[in-house]
């Protein structure tokens, strides 16, 4: 692979995957330390994505592919294009300054270097989600950022939270996962490729397709899941169980905007249809008011941004679903936006959190002075978060009003969006103002500004939006508004500007907004209160239902496998021989192919005389009372088969059925007779009227199977064959011994092997003395 | 003798052109392991040999499966016939890729088993036959998978039961003769029944050769008797396979006998039922398939249900893994209900990668077992901590079998799943994927309880777990269960990673299948 | 005279499953002899019937001299027989061994792999 | 049955049973009989044998084991199945040798010792299974 251009992104993907292989070395020689050289690859891997800026933004796409299946058409292909690689810088980049900030909240945690191990995992899982243009490697990497948010998530393991979020996560997402394979493959198959970028040439044909509700349904399934959409949304939450920097990077610009990824990435192929201009929306924009009431309830810093991710999300996926040009050049900016300002706002919580002690709202105060770098970047952050100028959340939600407004529906989605914002906007100022400013409050730790690692981070993204802010219209050109043609799948350039050029509903709104979020933040507690006392009555939420699924799920399971594997051999017998017989009379019955009842005729007397010893023989040891009867009197029908052998021109098997005959009844009565038994059958009568029936049914069918089969012709090629050379090439006059010797001897070897296996068998079956009671629990199984 | 010597043109009987050396690589596998097995026994006494006869026999037969394997994918599907007999008079063996894949899967998992029994037989076990067990057991399931014979495949699968049955008493503890009694005699149902279905078929076409039943069966105009067969058939090897509703003898089993045993029974025994119905149901019946193919399809997703579920409901970890086979079954099984190209070559490939997957989860249990002394999910705990490299060994594990990328059971379900929707039965991809969905619920509370979960159920919040009574430390695990275990992740995660070359050969190995022309040009050679 | 046969093999059949159903060890183990019995009956039947001629050449001729017996289905039942019996053998000495180790030869009364009492399934995280 | 006359015709009984089993063994590729009667046969010569003289009795006048007779059996026919590979010709290739034995010409064949190897299986393994089962009557 080159090391420059288009393949040399294959070198970026990697990338990841060998500095996870590398931390754990360096984590523990370096230490923390080890977080500045890592760094580098994800650094590396950004300036790769950024060299391909200056094409995107001219028109261009890129694509690279290596063979990686290709019996089943799966290519380790990638996509460049303008939604690919904004995604791609993102979690470069972002990544790299989690890399350097886990180094500063992990400090001296004896586990960094699996963390970081962890860390790098779900980068390169990451990447390769967005930038894979097979379906199949995209699905790959999809579950692979499942797997390992799973591992981060359940970081702190010995919790019990964290392991059930960890759990939680990987069923939700891990389960959506499976939804969106059959999707994508169902997807691949009518739209005629695996590649996404042919793919999403093929909208016409998928939209039309019988399929295309199931395809969507299923996608949705995925991307749902994944984005933590209502009312799959109560993963995400929880997952704040796993350290900040955890959840500084995956619910920023990663984990979570998967599935808004791949939604804006389907947009081409699937959107534009009524159901996804009606689902995506709905679902959206109560995913929206659904976390940001959620978050208002909440006190602890974490979780209000956990939540207002949430809401965050559903705006994103609102606007997705709109399908109006404007509205998703929106939803690009607040995306981007939103990566900046959440990651920055979750390192500062973390930061707070680490030299504070604590991130309780109510536990915190007055901490600017203290911690001034890290409360500049809060501040920035927040009015970005808040949609206040000159920060570019302000653009964001200037263009988002813009679109929604004039979509299809529009009223119902500008509300929304209004609602959302605004409380949004209240959460932005609790998060920035408690607590830094006021008052200063006692906290456990006596707090002080931490280490460059810990703010670097911060300081930098919240600086990036108030830099990309005012440099909106080259950004909108390079960056975002390439990013919504890609979306969009034809070309669009409109000029964004940070202060509107004229006096628009979208202005208005967005006055609303400030208006209605400074009343709410007012507010604030005694709605925290409202809240709290309404989910106290309604006292039930998805996350408990989790709870409960999984307990049902098990428990039901429980009841079923004890029910099926009731551990009674007689019942598993009585199933067994209840298919047996469906499985002999369904054939006859569907078929109609009965055996007609005839051929008695040609038979001497003593052939029905042999054959009427033989059934009261079976008839005598079935009813035999005692055991001894029963052994001897299993004898006549096996002597009467031996004779019909020979009476049909076999002397070999009469022989050896009269051989094996004896032998079998003197072992069977040396062994049992020995035994103290107790004769009875010890059946009820019904159940011998239960067991007589399906007998009498099974016999009866083999019956008929062997009859229909012998009225048919018979081919005796293979015996006028071995009739033919048994002398003459195989030099024996004993037909059936030169079959058995030479023409099928294999048969024989297999039959000897079993005889001699046998004969180890019953050895240790005698010779073998169990271990004594008390430690067989332990010494079963060494 | 009184007889004038007549002229007999023997081309007429008999094979007479020179055989490719190769070809014996056919043979090689049973005949290594019969005489492994026998100078085994011979040597029984003399107990430290014994593991060192079986590997290097076993080592033998690998080889020699690599050698089969190369020359079917190079020469297309090979056929010998013992004693020179022309077919379909004589037994023919026939390898194609399917047949040579599995051979070759098969006796690689039994090689990572002889390795672990080496310091977990106990050394009277060994003399009253464990070697010589699994070898005639390798020798059967070898001889199942080569031969191109229906009567001849009845034999090697009762070569391989009786050796089964040896396996499950060694030791003779009371729990074992219990769980002997119901795998022994529902067992024997099915090998009987697969008797008789032999004998029925013999009476139907008078042959017993694979390709030539394939060829007669379809000239054959009564439909009932062939339907009725095919039916019983596909019961009997369900019943070997372990699908639901005869799987009884499983569960009630597989948890009894010592976890060597356990493991290569796990790894074996049911695929070569599914490795049977492949065989019988899409080369020999496909219209039988055809038929069944809605009845097998509720069959698979019963089975795959039954079986992910049982494994949520399981406290006793031997158990848990018992239904994960019976799950992955029901996943073959959907590959042979859908019967198209692409779902055969996910069975294939399942079935391949259940060999491996099945005899290193038995393989974990013991290493989880040694390190916490129970086999009880309640009292398992704080595994992380002591063993890291042993938890990242399980996590594999576990999401292999769970059907997560980038491992193994990913690329089986993903051709399933594809070939379900590709073939229109979505029904069945949704069994897969629910199926899917269960075992990840199951394995995930697994792995977080054995492993990340300080201690038993009862251990506080974040407390350290305390060194479980029994158990071990991770350096004092032997090598002989690190060596496996290590061994059959490493073939998982790299076959997980580059799928290619398998994905080709049971890709060739379901078209083989599908269109049995190959095969039966290979046994026929020029005659037809 | 096949369907006669058919007829016989049809209640060996019957007889044989009604021993297995039954809830004692040593029914069962009967059962599985007469099992036996009836598959190779059936295979022997299934290669079709002829009366007396064995299927071995006379020491002055090349070939038999008139039609013979179907030597193939023989030749089957003798590997059949040899392996039934040989699983009977097990059969009976683990039956014995059950009676031995369990005390007991009533199916009903066998819980030692699958206790009666099932546990419910651990939950929780 | 343990009388004294028994105890002393037993073992030419047994002897005689030993030599007719091998007759049956040997004329088995041309008349009735073959590798697997003649083994009952032989097994039940020692059945007698043993009856008459006990197990340990028979055991030394097996002199090997009879797990290691049955494997030497097998050992015995998986041989008989290789020659073939000689004359590149597929597996359990019948090969013959006429030998001139006595004014007679006895005919060797792989077919004879594989019926052998049957021979000598069915006599350990059976008669080991016999053989424990009476020990345990002890």
């Amino acid at each position: 692979m080159p090391l420059f251009g288009v393949e040399a992104t294959f070198w970026a993907l990697l990338g990841p995957f060998v500095a996870a292989a590398l931390s754990p070395i360096l984590a523990k020689t370096l230490k923390h330390n080890a977080s500045w050289l890592l760094a580098i690859i994800p650094a590396l891997a950004f300036l790769q994505f950024l060299s391909f800026v200056p094409g995107i933004a001219a028109g261009q796409t890129f694509r690279a592919s290596l063979e990686w299946v290709p019996t089943f058409n799966v290519n380790f292909s990638i996509y460049l294009d303008g939604l690919s690689v904004v995604f791609a810088l993102l979690i470069s980049g972002i990544g790299t300054l989690i890399t350097l900030y886990s180094g500063g909240y992990l400090k001296g945690h004896q586990n960094l270097g699996q963390f970081l191990s962890y860390l790098f995992l779900f980068m390169g899982a990451m990447l390769g989600v967005v930038l894979a243009d097979n379906i199949i490697t995209l699905f790959v990497y999809w579950e692979l950022t499942s797997i390992t948010s799973f591992l981060l998530i359940g970081f702190d393991h010995l919790r019990r939270a964290s392991r059930r979020a960890a759990v939680q996560a990987l069923v939700v997402t891990g389960g959506g996962g499976l939804a969106l394979m059959a999707g994508l493959i169902l997807a691949g198959y009518q739209g005629g490729s695996f590649e996404m970028s042919e793919l999403l040439n093929s909208g016409d044909i998928l939209r039309e397709s019988p399929y295309y509700t199931a395809i969507f349904v299923l996608v949705i399934l995925g991307a749902f899941t994944k984005s933590a959409q209502f009312p799959f949304h109560f993963w995400l939450p929880n997952a704040m169980e796993a350290p900040t920097p955890v959840s500084a990077y995956l619910h920023s610009a990663t984990m979570v905007k998967a599935g808004v990824y791949l939604l804006m990435r389907m947009q081409p192929a699937l959107g534009g249809t009524e159901l996804w201009m009606t689902i995506l929306p709905i679902f959206g924009g109560i995913t929206l008011l659904v976390g940001t009431i959620l978050g208002i309830r909440q006190t602890d810093l974490k979780l209000v941004l956990a939540y207002t991710t949430v809401a965050s999300l559903g705006l994103l996926v609102m606007l997705t679903g709109t399908s109006d040009p404007i509205a998703i050049q929106g939803a690009v900016i607040y995306l981007f936006a939103h990566s900046l300002f959440k990651g920055s706002l979750f390192m500062v919580v973390g930061t707070v959190d680490h030299e504070a002690g604590t991130r309780d709202l109510n536990r915190v105060g007055g901490l600017f002075s203290l911690m001034p770098i890290t409360g500049v970047a809060a501040v920035l952050s927040a009015l970005s978060m808040a949609g206040l100028p000159p920060l570019i959340g302000f653009v964001a939600k200037e263009v988002l009003y813009d679109g929604t407004w004039h979509a299809v529906n529009g009223g119902l989605w500008t509300g929304f969006a209004l609602l959302g914002n605004a409380m949004m906007f209240a959460l932005a100022a609790t998060v920035a103002i408690k607590p830094f400013f006021g008052s200063k409050v006692k906290t456990p730790k006596a707090a002080h500004e931490g280490s460059i690692l810990l703010y670097a981070g911060s300081i930098t993204l919240a600086v990036l939006g108030l830099v990309t802010g005012l440099f909106i219209v080259s950004v909108g050109h390079q960056i975002l508004s390439p990013m919504t043609s890609a979306i969009l799948g034809t070309p669009f350039d409109e000029e964004l500007h940070l202060f509107p050029t004229y006096l628009s509903p979208a202005l208005y709104l967005s006055m609303a907004t400030v208006a209605l979020g400074i009343i709410i933040f007012m507010y604030l507690d005694k709605l925290r209160l409202i809240i709290a006392e309404i989910l106290r009555t309604i006292g039930w939420g998805p996350d408990k239902g989790f709870d409960q699924t999984i307990e049902g799920i098990v428990r039901f399971a429980g009841t079923l496998s004890n029910t099926i594997q009731t551990g009674s051999m007689v019942r598993y017998m009585r199933a067994t021989f209840v298919v047996i017989a469906f499985v002999l009379y369904v054939p006859m019955i569907l078929t109609g192919n009965w055996p007609k009842l005839e051929g008695f005729g040609s038979l001497y007397v003593y052939e029905w005389f042999i054959a009427a010893i033989a059934v009261i023989g079976v008839y005598a040891v079935v009813t035999a009372r005692y055991r001894v009867t029963a052994i001897v009197l299993l004898g006549i029908q096996g002597f009467a088969v031996a004779l019909i052998f020979l009476l049909f021109g076999a002397p070999d098997l009469s022989f050896t059925q009269f051989m094996v005959e004896t032998l079998s009844v003197v072992i069977l009565a040396l062994v049992m007779t020995r035994l103290n038994l107790k004769p009875t059958d010890a059946r009820s009568s019904r159940a011998k009227l239960f067991d007589t029936s399906l007998a009498l049914l099974c016999g009866a069918g083999i019956s008929m199977l062997l009859m229909s089969i012998v009225q048919l012709p018979f081919d005796p090629t293979l015996s006028e064959f071995f009739t033919q050379y048994s002398r003459t090439i195989a030099h024996g006059r004993n037909i059936v011994n030169v079959i058995l010797v030479d023409f099928r001897g294999f048969d024989t070897l297999g039959e000897i092997a079993v005889v001699m296996v046998t004969g180890l068998a019953v050895l240790a079956l005698i010779r073998v003395r169990p271990k004594s009671e008390g430690n067989s629990k332990s010494e079963n199984n060494r | 003798m009184a007889v004038t010597q007549t002229t007999v043109d023997t081309a007429a009987a008999m094979v007479t052109e020179a055989v490719p050396l190769a070809d014996w690589l056919l043979v090689a596998p049973v005949l290594l392991t019969m005489a492994g097995g026998a100078t085994a026994i011979i040597f029984r006494k003399k107990s430290f040999v014994q593991p060192w006869i079986a590997i290097a026999t076993i080592s033998l037969v690998i080889l020699s499966n690599i050698g089969l394997l190369n020359h079917v994918l190079t020469n297309g599907v090979v056929t010998m016939v013992m004693g020179s007999w022309l077919p379909p008079f004589g037994i023919a063996f026939t390898a194609d890729p399917l047949g040579a894949l599995l051979a070759l899967t098969a006796s690689i998992a039994t090689l990572c088993v002889a390795i672990f029994a080496i310091n977990s037989i106990a050394e009277n076990e060994r003399r009253y036959g464990f070697y010589p067990f699994l070898l005639m057991l390798l020798c059967g399931v070898s001889g199942s998978f080569l031969t191109g014979d229906v009567f001849n495949l009845y034999v090697w699968f009762e070569v391989l039961l009786i050796s089964s049955f040896g396996m499950q008493i060694l030791g003779n503890e009371k729990i074992q003769i219990d769980g002997a009694v119901k795998y022994a005699v529902l067992n024997l149902i099915a090998t009987t029944l697969l008797l008789t279905t032999t004998g029925l078929l013999y009476g139907l076409v008078g042959t017993l050769n694979m390709a030539d039943i394939a060829g007669k069966i379809k000239a054959l105009d009564s439909s009932g008797p062939v339907l009725a067969i095919a039916a019983l058939y596909f019961l009997a090897f369900a019943m070997k396979a372990a699908a639901f509703p005869v799987n009884f003898w499983l569960p009630a089993s597989y948890h009894t006998p010592r976890l060597v045993v356990a493991a290569i029974f796990a790894g074996l025994l049911t695929k070569v039922g599914v490795y049977a119905l492949l065989r019988v149901m899409v080369l020999l019946m496909p219209e039988g398939r055809d038929w069944l193919a809605s009845l097998i399809g509720l069959v698979a997703i019963a089975t795959m249900l039954t079986g992910s579920l049982g494994a949520l409901a399981q406290t006793d970890i031997r158990r848990l893994m018992g239904y994960l086979v019976i799950a992955g079954i029901g996943a073959m099984l959907a590959g042979i209900a859908v019967g198209n190209e692409v779902a055969i070559s996910g069975a294939i490939f399942y079935a391949m990668h259940s060999v491996l997957i099945m005899t290193a989860l038995y393989l974990l249990v013991a290493f989880m077992f040694q390190m916490s002394g129970t086999f009880s999910l309640r009292d398992i705990g704080g595994l992380y901590i002591r063993t890291p490299l042993g938890a990242a060994i399980g996590l594999v594990l576990l999401l292999a079998v769970a059907g997560l990328p980038p491992f193994t059971g990913f690329w089986a379900k993903l051709l399933l799943v594809a070939g379900a929707l590709e073939a229109d039965r979505g029904w069945v991809a949704a069994g897969v994927l629910v199926s899917g969905l269960l075992t990840t619920i199951a394995i995930g509370r697994l792995w977080i309880f054995a492993f990340w979960r300080g201690g038993n159920e009862h251990t506080m919040d974040g407390i350290q777990a305390l060194p479980i009574a029994g158990s071990s430390d991770a350096s004092e695990i032997s090598w002989s269960i690190w060596l496996p275990l290590l061994a059959l992740t490493a073939l998982i995660v790299l076959i997980g990673v580059m799928p290619e070359a398998l994905m080709s050969i049971s890709d060739n190995g379901a078209r083989t299948l599908l269109d049995p022309t190959e095969y039966i040009r290979s046994v026929f050679g020029g005659i037809r | 005279m096949e369907t006669l046969f058919a007829v016989l093999i049809g209640i060996l059949f019957a007889g044989s499953i009604y021993l297995l159903l039954s809830r004692k060890l040593v029914r069962i183990l009967i059962g599985i002899a007469i099992l036996g019995n009836a598959v190779n009956l059936l295979i022997f039947t299934a290669g079709r019937l002829t009366r007396d001629v064995p299927p071995i050449i006379p020491e002055n001729s090349y070939f038999p001299l008139e039609a013979t017996a179907n030597p193939l289905p023989q030749a089957l039942v003798l590997t059949a027989i040899v392996i039934s019996f040989s699983f009977l053998a097990f059969f009976l000495v683990l039956g014995y061994r059950t009676y031995q180790e369990l005390g007991t030869d009533d199916l009903l009364e066998m819980r030692v792999a699958e206790p009666k009492e099932h546990s419910e399934p651990p939950q929780g995280y | 049955m343990n009388t004294l006359i028994f105890r002393t015709v037993a073992p030419y009984l047994s002897a005689l049973m030993m030599l007719f089993s091998v007759f049956v063994l040997l004329r088995g590729h041309n008349e009735p009989g073959g590798g697997f009667i003649g083994g009952l046969i032989a097994v039940s010569a020692f059945a007698i044998y043993g009856i008459a003289c006990g197990v340990s009795a028979v055991r030394r006048a097996m002199k090997y084991h009879p797990m290691s007779i049955a494997a030497s059996g097998l050992l015995l026919a998986v041989l008989s199945v290789l020659p073939s590979i000689f004359y590149r010709q597929p597996a359990m290739t019948s090969q013959w040798l006429e030998m001139p034995f006595l004014g007679t010409v006895i005919d060797l064949s792989t077919p004879l010792f594989f019926d052998i190897g049957v021979y000598l299986v069915v006599v350990g393994a059976i008669s080991s299974i016999a053989l424990s089962l009476e020990e345990r009557a002890d």
